[in-house]
């Protein structure tokens, strides 16, 4: 540790003021409120947490002390899980349907965006799951599209962070990591694979659209081709 | 909750795809509609078996009528039969389907990723014993500002019926065919005429929902076992043969009222 | 430490467990059940705790563990009180959750009502948002329901009606015309589905009245998804 001798003292309360702070709170403790609290400043703050942190990891504790959705908590260590799965049986929460986990990629990475944006993405009609997940608190209405029709707009809670153990959405990785790569993308082109029947072939490369936009690219206007087509 | 009929592999449509495509390495043009078909079929199926979503398997279907266009336009090459204007509309759809594909592709990866993310999470559990008795006094009155009005507000609302799992189709509505009405007048028709090829069957129809409707009608028939499909040759038409007697009863329909709404 | 060293790994295992389960525990957690989850003898258990107990204190943690209620749990040490109190007094939000509001409300319109019969209405467990209210006094056990398992019954207290501002409870608001039709009444006491009744159903999205009509349940202020598109 870095300290300064005259900052011990100093030092070894705020820790201890920390720790007992932690042990009462119900939900992650912004950083800044824990430097008003006991009087020192965001980063060192910020600095005696992750020092906590670490330090609790070398002694083996049972517990951690982790940042998570923009604050700090107490938290079991994730070795103990059998015991503590054990103990908190009915806290456990069921397990997302791939369904519902597509949607929620979606909206997370998508954010804000309506529920005709995703439906376009996943190709079927995403109402249920969105509900799901709304009750679940994992995503929440947090506007309404200016343009006409007013669509609602979801994005992510804090307990979506909470739940995938993120400090903030900074953290999820990149969409890019997820982009099919070069061979997916050919073996898709292959397997849709039009041939040409025009006489004149030399004419088609200019007015087929060039290579896919990409996960990214813009989403069909129309929604799914869906029923309503 | 309908929208969570998930089979263990296939998500909906665009993943059934997507599998076929990567996973099984087909080239949609050399193998048999029929295999294809069939594939589709079988996904159909395991979902009736969970309860059919209409909205998806439309979607299945959707999807599979796009590919038989697109093959179905490999095969007559009939150079002087097809528009150039129809063409390049078709090379739309394609890159349409294809970057739908991807866009699929990327947010399957990216969902797998959060699972595991969860997955790690949730084996750590966070302390949510709040404040000791002792401080119970200190804090400030939670009902500070709140209502009278608040309080049955809130009332209501935790007594307001939690929403009912259910298929949802009523957006699927504007539709004024139904499966039902395409299966009654196909036990119509079909005994009648009593082989008929599928594109024959559909000549008359304009809009591509009717013509899927119509599939759909012909899916659920044979499923029923009312009638046989057959595809003589590779890329061939479809045909379909009615196997039940002549006046069949129609109350052995009833069964169908499932993909209505 | 008294431990052979044959059961030293045993025994930093039991610790670790004991301060994951501890960690995540709302209520003091009895030595007999931890000896049960770590497979040790209640003996064992109380001596290792005691020991742990003792650490903390001579590490100068900011929390300690402690024996109260016939279980042993974490709590903030009491020299960090005074930040505790900050922390309390400045930090947490001073309101009730939606969950807890809920769940009063619930037991002011419904009272005497048990803890069960609550959880049945808001579909989950009431447990900890039950204590906080009652920690805070606005409602108390008031009886026993006289059929078999002589539920608790819970009702508001004086308190609770000071803080609203009301004189009896009959000054609660009326629920009037927000009470739910028997139907739909008899259909949640039922778990039963609601079947929509309305004629019409392509129209529902604009007709609707607000909340509790069809099977689609009250929240989709955009109506589904679909044919606008």
């Amino acid at each position: 540790m870095s300290e300064l001798p005259d900052d011990a003292p100093v030092v070894a309360e705020a820790r201890r003021a920390i720790e007992g702070v932690l042990m009462v709170a119900d939900e992650p403790v912004d950083p800044q409120l824990l430097a008003q609290l006991i009087e020192l400043s965001v980063p060192r703050v910020e600095e005696l947490c992750a020092e906590m942190a670490a330090g609790y990891e070398a002694e083996e504790r049972g517990f951690v002390l982790v940042r998570v959705a923009g604050g700090y908590r107490f938290q079991s260590h994730p070795e103990m899980a059998p015991y503590v799965e054990r103990f908190v049986l009915d806290g456990q929460a069921a397990r997302l349907s791939a369904a519902a986990l597509e949607t929620l990629a979606i909206v997370a990475y998508k954010q804000p965006v309506s529920r005709a944006q995703i439906a376009a993405i996943r190709g079927v009609s995403v109402d249920g799951v969105m509900r799901t997940l709304q009750q679940r608190g994992y995503i929440d209405e947090i506007g309404r599209d200016p343009g006409p029709g007013q669509a609602v707009l979801f994005g992510t809670t804090q307990h979506f962070l909470e739940r995938l153990g993120l400090d903030s959405l900074a953290d999820l990785p990149p969409l890019g990591d997820f982009v099919p790569g070069a061979d997916v993308v050919e073996a898709l082109e292959h397997g849709l694979r039009i041939e040409a029947t025009l006489p004149d072939t030399a004419s088609l490369p200019d007015t087929a659209p060039p290579a896919p936009e990409g996960p990214d690219g813009p989403v069909d206007p129309e929604g799914p081709t869906g029923p309503d087509t | 909750m309908t929208v969570a009929v998930q089979t263990e592999v296939f998500e909906g449509p665009f993943d059934l795809l997507l599998h076929l495509i990567l996973r099984e390495q087909v080239d949609l043009y050399e193998v048999s509609l029929s295999a294809i078909v069939d594939a589709y079929l079988v996904e159909l199926e395991r979902m009736g078996d969970l309860g059919l979503d209409l909205d998806m398997a439309t979607e299945f279907l959707l999807i599979a009528a796009t590919l038989v266009e697109l093959k179905a336009r490999r095969l007559l090459p009939d150079e002087s039969g097809i528009d150039l204007d129809e063409e390049l509309a078709l090379w739309e759809e394609r890159d349409l389907l294809l970057s739908r594909l991807l866009e699929c592709k990327t947010f399957k990866d990216a969902a797998q990723v959060l699972s595991e993310l969860e997955a790690d999470a949730g084996r750590s559990h966070p302390r949510t014993a709040g404040l000791e008795d002792r401080f119970a006094d200190l804090a400030p009155d939670l009902l500070e500002g709140v209502t009278p009005q608040q309080l049955r507000d809130a009332f209501v609302r935790a007594t307001a019926p939690k929403p009912v799992p259910r298929v949802e189709m009523d957006h699927v509505a504007p539709i004024r065919l139904s499966v039902a009405d395409a299966v009654e007048e196909l036990v119509d028709e079909l005994p009648r005429v009593g082989r008929i090829g599928f594109r024959a069957l559909t000549s008359s129809l304009v809009e591509r929902l009717e013509v899927v409707v119509r599939f759909l009608a012909v899916l659920e028939l044979f499923k029923q076992g009312l009638v046989d499909l057959d595809q003589p040759t590779t890329f061939g038409e479809i045909e379909i043969v009615w196997l039940g007697d002549e006046a069949h009863d129609h109350a052995d329909l009833a069964a169908i009222d499932v993909y209505d709404g």
